[in-house]
């Protein structure tokens, strides 16, 4: 591959490998990198991969669009549901879900809704969120905003539209959140997972040109590093080659 | 043979003014609008603007689970007291009308999920008094959601939520294609909750980008999504969905859009000359869809935009 | 025309004329007669009459069938729906319905299920019943059963499928029945209504060829008929036509 | 290269016996059995004979809103224990099994009506512990019905009834076409209740006229009725449907029905003979497919029953 790889196809390839053979799931509302990360995992390893829960199942779109909600997109497909059958899918949930937002904090919680102020005095108000479900109604979720900058990852957000790991353990159980949440969080940057005991965010790995430093400097909260952090495993060939052929044909993710 | 002329079926075509009025009439007694379509596809958008022009207001506004440009739109035009929609965003960006509203406490943007909105209408379709949900946990939206109760569930014992029947005074549907009884044809691969919508409200109006002839219909019901016992009204409206898309006829105009977030960006932080003038030129000024077309870049910009529709 | 009128087409002649335009109603499921009735009164006097409500609207069958559950018959229609949307229509009620059964009473209930013994030690089995909705979400329904016996019309039904009048105004009442129920009932030998002030069955009138002794003689309880039985309108020369020509093309009311 | 081969998707195209076993297994687990269709249409009877083949017996029936012909088959094959269908008829007749088992106590026939069937089908479908019913007075049914339960309403304050997920073990579905992956297209006018039935079932199994190549569902995903998520198998047979009809591509056998009924009429009043010569020459006999259609009156009969389906 001559082009560097790009954050956004780094992210994608840490997505893909967590996905497996036979699961179910669905890319949510900012689906570029989500789509492109089933995409590539359906191709790779995981040919009985489903994606569904949103109305539509398994779509062949051409090239990656911005948006799933595009009939570009999803016009070719293997069928469509409706709304009802949506409700049904929140209910029974999926393996797997993506998410992110205007901030992120430390145990994983997502806002949409405001930053400053209050719900109906809000210093500034976001688009609020469709799905509240899939956060917990699923197996897992993955959190992967394509920026990361102190603004947007903060010790506590300000609301919480897409809960995480709440504040800890306790919170969680208490809320009836049952399932693991969110196990991933992949940004252009880094990728970070939850510690099991705390359920607090901390550094996993860092992608190529990035130091554990630069990744905490743009962090709004004390990502407690200690010792090595390894670096992201990059892309091989294979996946480089298959994501660039076959799925982001016309380079949105390198734009 | 006089007096004995037998009675004939009415249609239910109408035109885009006569459509609006009707709809006007509806909202004043209860100003409950519902958008079909979601985000940048099948918006009923110049059934939208034609209401705008009558200068309604005071709007309570459901669409499921998302909008953007419309809803913003409304806004901008001083339409809308309330939104109930989950999501309101033009995707790639934050609905600058909208924002700006709320920001400044002119507009109540009620916190709201899909399943909240979707099982409220899905009560009022059923006929029921509610909706049990209970996939909802652990948000903030659950302190403020207007429309979610908690009950005891009679079955598993625990505590779950309901919510109550959605009936919107007025729906606005775009569909591709309707024969003239109002029985309407979605062609997209997607039809988002149109049909949850339709049977839920008190009056439908729908536009649609051609009358195709009954035996269209009739060579193939099970194409037909809403039935027109569920429609009051239908227009013809070429591009009546600009600029969201009408898939698989003509592609959402991104570029119209982020040209109109950029004067609502603009207004937002103080200047509102552009965003009057986009209102006067695409809203109040427009006395025909004819006119809007040449307005927003006439057949040779459709054109585009019906090849882009294909081009996937 | 030729031939004589057939007790079936005296009945869909007289339902024909009891439904209005612009109404929606189904044809319920012994649907030969009523489909026939709803498609006269869309031919002569209501062609803003919709058929709907279970699941299909506005079919077009190009010739009578026993079953309105049959795709010749329905397969030509303007719009399919699903048993979702049928559990809307059920709750939402329309304008009328159509039932008919193994027992009839005074009161115009219906007994679906089983004459002697229990439900669940029946001495005759009967089919049951899907619809226990229309017969009071709906504004009115006929009774219109093809055959008009002792053993069919009985003073008690043994089983209540399809309450009609229950056992009166009071009854009615307490349970919650506040549409107007049974308002004909149409049979091969006459048309019966209800008193509206004991809500008992009577005679209303009598199709040609029968006496009012003739029906009481058929019916297993006492019609109290006093004063003159007026014969029922029969057939225009119109009805007929449109009936024989554009409906029943393959004379099953005659068969 | 060893070792890289690159895993491939996997079919759920099978064998009706592999099918047949499938469900067997999983109805010795939980024996609620749902049958597709309606009556004498899109029924998937050869996996019903397929089943009885296996000597299935215990088995609770649903179906919505009614069956006649195949249920009054697993009656008379000694399958069944409980029926869970509100309307069981041959609609010019009554099912003569049915009547008969009930009649003398062997077989528990439930008073149930569509709404509860369907209310349970949809709460399970939609993963909640239960669906509001606010359709249902005055009848009998209402003293017997064992699945429904009547609730304070928390929203009107009134008494209505409500119905806990109807989740069968295994739903049998016909269907005219499906691709490999077990995506299916009803082509009939009428769907039924199967969409529903496959959306609240644990284990689907599907019966198709035909299997299409992958294109044919992806040019068209709006006609998939059931995504093959739904679907765990999926059988290609010639006429699985019959003697019920599989619109359009070949309408119901009426006279075999009524022939069958007459058999078991005979049965019911104490002439079983031809009953079981029924069962052995049409269930019980056939090694395959072919040997059925062979069975009751090969390529002729079908030509004929085909020639039918069009002649509407």
């Amino acid at each position: 591959m001559s082009a560097a790889v790009s954050p956004l196809e780094q992210m994608v390839v840490v997505l893909a490998r967590d996905l497996a053979d036979g699961e179910l799931g669905a890319a949510g509302a900012a689906a570029l990198v989500p789509m492109a990360a089933i995409a590539l995992a359906r191709e790779l390893h995981a040919p009985n991969l489903t994606v569904g829960g949103e109305m539509f199942f398994n779509p062949e779109p051409g090239r990656l669009y911005p948006s799933m909600l595009d009939d570009r997109a999803l016009g070719r497909c293997e069928a469509a549901e409706t709304f009802i059958e949506l409700f049904g899918h929140s209910h029974h949930g999926l393996d797997f879900f993506f998410h992110s937002g205007l901030q992120h904090d430390v145990y994983g919680n997502i806002n949409l809704h405001h930053v400053g102020g209050t719900l109906h005095a809000p210093k500034m108000r976001g688009p609020g969120a469709a799905n509240l479900s899939y956060c917990h109604t699923s197996t897992r979720f993955y959190i992967c905003p394509t920026a990361h900058t102190a603004r947007n990852f903060v010790e506590k957000v300000d609301f919480v539209t897409i809960p995480g790991h709440l504040s800890g353990p306790e919170a969680k159980r208490a809320a009836g959140l049952t399932n693991e949440g969110p196990r991933l969080v992949v940004t252009p940057r880094a990728v970070l997972d939850f510690d099991p005991t705390t359920l607090r965010m901390r550094l996993k790995s860092v992608h190529e040109g990035n130091t554990p430093e630069d990744v905490q400097r743009h962090t709004g909260f004390d990502l407690a590093i200690s010792g090595d952090v390894p670096q992201t495993w990059p892309p091989t060939e294979e996946e480089l080659r298959v994501l660039r052929q076959r799925i982001d044909t016309s380079g949105t993710l390198r734009a | 043979m006089e007096g004995q002329t037998k009675p004939t079926r009415r249609s239910k075509v109408t035109s885009l003014q006569d459509a609006a009025l009707l709809a006007r009439g509806a909202l004043e007694e209860r100003p409950e609008l519902c958008l079909g379509g979601l985000f940048k596809q099948s918006r009923p958008v110049a059934l939208v603007r034609a209401l705008l022009a009558t200068g309604a207001d005071g709007l309570h506004v459901y669409s499921s689970p998302g909008a953007g440009y419309d809803i913003d739109l409304m806004i901008a035009s001083g339409a809308v007291e309330q939104v109930f929609i989950p999501g309101v965003t033009l995707e790639n960006r934050l609905c600058p009308n909208f924002r700006r509203a709320v920001e400044a406490g002119q507009v109540t943007a009620h916190a709201l999920d899909a399943l909240t909105v979707v099982g409220g209408l899905m009560a009022a379709a059923h006929g029921v008094p509610f909706q049990p949900v209970d996939a909802l946990r652990g948000s903030d939206v659950l302190k403020y959601n207007p429309l979610l109760r908690e009950i005891d569930c009679p079955f598993s014992g625990r505590r779950i939520h309901a919510v109550g029947p959605i009936r919107p005074s007025v729906t606005f549907l775009h569909a591709q294609e309707a024969d003239r009884w109002g029985n309407l044809r979605h062609l997209s691969t997607m039809v988002y909750a149109d049909q949850l919508m339709a049977r839920a409200s008190d009056m439908v109006i729908a536009s649609v980008d051609r009358i195709v002839p009954d035996e269209v219909v009739l060579d193939d019901p099970s194409r037909v999504t809403v039935p027109s016992h569920y429609v009051d009204a239908v227009v013809e409206v070429p591009y009546g969905a600009h600029p969201t898309a009408s898939f698989p006829n003509y592609a959402m105009d991104e570029k119209h859009i982020d040209a109109y977030a950029d004067l609502g960006d603009a207004a937002r932080t103080g200047d509102r000359k552009g965003l009057d003038a986009y209102i006067t030129r695409h809203v109040t000024g427009p006395k025909s869809q004819g006119d809007y077309i040449e307005a927003v870049g006439g057949a040779r910009h459709f054109a585009w935009l019906e090849a882009e529709a294909r081009n996937r």
